[in-house]
């Protein structure tokens, strides 16, 4: 089984070949001797080398639709493309210049929607205002673009996740 | 032993809502918990013998409401009202309610509060006791020529104040007597437009001053100690983040020079039960007065390790009319304790807050760590309060014990679903500065400015392997069964589930 | 500052190994695991840097193999061993081998640990050191006149023995002088059938007595002090079960008695680093020489928090050369220490071992408590080892807030999914004798065969009521998104489901 | 709903009725105002009554087949007879009269079978001899009758509830 990874948008190609001890894991064409075992829902537990047997916790987070890895104090964002799935991936991997949605990175209550549908914004321009906690955080557009959508009330709450302005 | 209290209502959410159960729980007291209509799963609620709804999430609706939370004391039958910190803490009113009601509040009298509560009215009464303040004058200078003789007698830099002043406005930083006259031209015009006054007032103005308190405790006998100090100056927007005892400049002298002057302010106030004197402290180690805080503070803990003493058991034993069980000359320090505040915030964005559900949580343990929690894996951190989810303190015979403590513990600590400053706690504890004790309240914006050093992924490969594994690994079903032969490896099943496909 | 040691290769697994890791990584030292087969998920290798299998689940094939052990070192090129405690901690060979392969054992030298590991020769060292035992003869007894001599002179009760003895056998308890001459000749005539070896001697019988040790550390200076003593009384089946620091007993002349004796036991073995005196303890509070534990101990933690310092962290410092940081008059006890050790055992089930798979894990937290664990929910416990867990310590100003704060995290402790002997310690914690400090030997026997005081069971009526409603939630379905709406409660999700339906 | 519940083999009738804000909840013909959240999976916060509103933590333990709550310190073993499932669960009651299996209590070694098939054994006499922990238990038959069958052998492990003996 070949995947390519994504590891905070840099590329690598990964095969695991199922063994009679566990994987046969080459990373970018090298083989790297791995000892896994999922010790709890989302840990997995990697012992890594032959000599030098390095150990490695792993932690799994899904964030919205997001999935990090946390290995030791540090969090990677990761992406994983299954070869047999690829077409679907490559499909939905967003670019430029497609719609954008702007989603609420926290929940929070929306405060202020500083743009109306119609209007031109740029990239970087305040457009929605959410507080949480007593502080305000301004959202800015993800792209150059028009406004096509305003799902955003401002009074409302909403959550993590959400989209809250469309940018065409 | 008669108990202290038969039943007590934690007027407060979060973490020290559960540190004061933990208290009574181990007092033999019953705990009454009140919640808004977001907190039902609170882990207060969840720890406390009696819970009682107090409405909707806003706190002014419910945590705030002194009213609603009288009538579940009379309901529940509670004896006395702990009021945490924040909320109703600090408000005499509420303390005078509750006297009314004949329900003892676990903290100073309304009279003392109203004391330290008004910063002028503090500076009279201090002053009577003869408390050191940042030097200068007291109201609005009457020339340039008075204002020049004080500059010079308090020496530069100088501080203009507008005396109706706040926020900034009328205010001048001033280096020498060259630039003396204008900046007063400039703060009185500023004062009259902002105010309609110009009264401008000089203060020395102490460059990055440090940030010290001193605990103190005071009976109903007439008998008060102080339980030495905390070192915070490490404070992002006001807001302090790490704080330790004892502090890394105070020396047996300074300590009991500064406990025994908090000490008189608490006895100047009538002061009763636990209150913290915070002071500024120049870089000469003068130390000024600045205010005092009539509540426990969200702090306390380091002071526990330290003293070796239980503050919130003292708390009640000192409301219940107990004498306090030693004396000054009892009271030592030992070892050193410090403390980070865990916030619900993004590093990456400015440390804007960052509520939602906690998915995952992994705690430290082990010798030298305390974590005093407010909340749990799955628990929906609300949007409406204090982002503050726990406080981890590490405890160690020396400082840098204490730090490498924290530190390994640290590395122990991950929390999944919403965003957290751990990463803050694991550049400060490894800070130069912060190794050297060389602390001032800018210290925090000076690190933020230097370099970030690029947060360390050196595992890249490591990430991009678990990636594959898990993928791979969660198409193999589960077992039905939870009882796994030790014989059966996940191997095993993968393979099984392999040979599926 | 040069690092103590490079990497750290711990010889053991569970909670000890864990804790030994924690201080390799706060000094800044790499830490090796060693895992037999069944232990390759189990925490300390989660916990470590590095981690190789060292063969079959019996120890005799893994953590008992010197040979393997000494292997990884090499491998993995860690310049010093820590053993923990049982395994090959106390074996002298090892430590040889060790010196021999140029890896630093984290213990005693292996003479040191070869003059005590012999009773009889540990025997003849002390007594050169005017070290006290339990008086009475050493050799045989040549008549009866002679036994009357000695029981009279060393006072009744007294106890035969045959010096080829063990396991009770030749063994006669004797309350008078009109009771010795039969059970001298019964022992001689039952020592001379079970060793083929008549001779019998005498020893003053202690009644009930205490088990109280005391901590000393040596370092390669030859300076060596004691950290106090551990009260170790409460033991079942000659296992430990509960000990507290200080002993409520021991006064400080007391303690520095015993402290000065323990130090003069290990200067006469040429001891260093970490090592427990045992000693018997009469009512009169007599105490005599037991043995040497040339190892860590289980029961460290007490210590650590009674005197703030870490135990491990020292053992490290002074295998790598370090003279001991802080002189005997500088150490110093305060508050009290009680540690609770959790076992995998059933207490229906007269306490026997139950291994298998934790299903669920509760654990307290908060002010005066810590708790050393070597395993973790989806752990399964492997049928092979010793059945230790955990162990949860909790900390006071006096014994009685160090008894009522473990009582408070007892309550907060759940172990599922295997039985464990939680219950017990809510049983000795509230038990009158206990909470007088009135211990013995003999004093867990005594309190289970008392009243069991019926498991207290009020809240029937609850368990009814949620057992009702688990199953009614169990319907409805698992949301797909892991966000949950805050406006969203159980019940509108089981309403739905109940519509479906 | 109406629910069968055995608490430590005592037998109590509870009635759930969803309403708006929950569930009204009767208690052997005792209305118990009950506000219910699960907190975790297997964590139940139970607030009960009108005033004196008493708060518990019940947590659920499955072992094998058996299924326990907690409240607070004290362990209830429970039984919930669902009446829609009324007849399976009457049916798989095991009385005295049928065949009874002697299960292992937990994981461990068999260090000895002291009886075979076709034996006649007390109730209470000892069968199996495990052995965990270096500590060896001696499980007992759990009624008179005759052993039909063996399914431990000397020298193997065994699971927590793997069937070890079956009695007739």
């Amino acid at each position: 089984m070949t995947y390519e990874i994504l590891i905070d948008g840099k590329k690598s190609k990964l095969e695991l070949q199922l063994i009679e001890q566990g994987f046969r894991c080459v990373l970018d064409g090298r083989e790297v001797p791995v000892d896994a075992q999922i010790v709890a829902p989302d840990i997995l537990s990697l012992v890594i080398g032959e000599n030098g047997r390095r150990s490695f916790e792993v932690t799994r987070e899904r964030m919205n639709d997001e999935t990090f890895v946390w290995v030791g104090n540090a969090r990677y964002a990761v992406e994983v493309r299954d070869p047999r799935a690829r077409r679907t991936a490559a499909a939905s991997a967003g670019d430029a210049a497609g719609p954008k949605k702007l989603k609420a990175p926290m929940p929070g209550k929306v405060v202020k929607v500083m743009v109306a549908v119609g209007q031109e914004v740029e990239a970087g321009q305040g457009v929605i205002v959410i507080e949480a906690m007593k502080m305000q955080n301004e959202l800015k557009s993800p792209k150059q673009g028009v406004v096509t959508k305003i799902t955003a009330v401002e009074g409302t709450n909403v959550n993590s996740g959400d989209v809250l302005v469309v940018v065409e | 032993m008669k108990p202290l209290f038969r039943k007590i209502l934690i007027a407060n959410r979060g973490e020290i809502a559960v540190r004061v159960m933990r208290a009574c729980r181990e007092l033999g007291i019953a705990s009454v918990a009140v919640y808004s209509e977001v907190d039902r799963k609170a882990l207060h609620v969840r720890k406390a013998d009696e819970a009682y709804p107090i409405g909707p999430a806003a706190a002014s609706e419910s945590y705030l409401r002194a009213d609603k939370i009288l009538d579940v004391a009379k309901r529940a039958g509670a004896d006395a009202i702990h009021p945490g910190y924040g909320f109703l803490s600090e408000n005499a009113e509420f303390a005078r309610q509750c006297a009314a009601a004949g329900v003892k509040f676990i903290g100073p009298t309304a009279e003392a509060m109203e004391k330290m509560g008004s910063k002028t009215r503090a500076r009279q009464h201090m002053k009577a006791a003869g408390v050191p303040f940042v030097p200068g004058t007291d109201r609005g200078l009457a020339s340039i020529a008075e204002a020049k003789e004080v500059a010079s007698r308090v020496g530069y830099p100088v501080m203009l104040k507008a005396a109706a002043g706040g926020g900034g406005k009328g205010m001048r930083l001033v280096h020498g007597e060259a630039d003396l006259e204008s900046a007063l031209l400039g703060a009185q015009s500023e004062a009259q437009r902002s105010f309609g006054d110009g009264e401008v007032y000089i203060e020395k103005a102490i460059v990055n001053p440090r940030h010290i308190e001193v605990q103190v405790f005071a009976d109903e006998h007439g008998n008060t100690v102080y339980l030495g100090e905390r070192e915070c100056s490490i404070q992002r927007r006001h807001q302090k983040v790490v704080e330790e005892c004892p502090s890394p400049i105070v020396d047996a002298d300074m300590r009991r020079r500064m406990g025994e002057t908090a000490v008189r302010v608490a006895q100047a106030a009538g002061y009763t039960n636990a209150g913290t004197v915070e002071f500024l402290v120049d870089q000469e180690k003068n130390f000024y007065f600045l205010e005092m805080n009539t509540r426990l503070q969200v702090e306390h803990p380091v002071t526990e390790l330290v003293t070796g003493l239980d503050l919130v058991h003292l708390q009640i034993q000192v409301a219940a009319g107990e004498p306090l069980p030693f004396r000054q000359e009892e009271v030592s320090l030992r070892g050193h304790a410090i403390e980070c505040r865990i916030y619900a915030e993004d590093p990456d964005n400015n440390y804007f807050p960052s509520p939602g559900k906690i998915e995952m949580e992994m705690v430290p343990e082990g010798p030298g760590i305390r974590r005093d929690s407010g909340v749990y894996a799955g628990w929906t951190v609300p949007i409406e309060y204090d982002p503050l989810l726990a406080k981890l303190i590490g405890y160690g015979e020396t400082r840098e014990q204490a730090r490498v403590r924290l530190l390994r513990a640290l590395d122990e600590y991950t929390i999944g679903g919403i965003k957290t400053n751990l990463s803050l706690f694991r550049r400060i504890l490894r800070d130069a500065d912060f190794c050297a004790g060389k602390l001032d309240t800018g210290f925090l914006d000076r690190m933020m400015a230097g370099e970030a050093g690029a947060a360390l992924k050196p595992d890249a490969d490591i990430a991009a392997i678990a990636a594959g594994l898990f993928t791979v690994l969660d198409g193999v079903p589960k077992q039905a069964n939870s009882v796994v032969r030790v014989e059966e490896s996940t191997w095993k099943r993968a393979a099984r589930a392999d040979g599926l496909r």
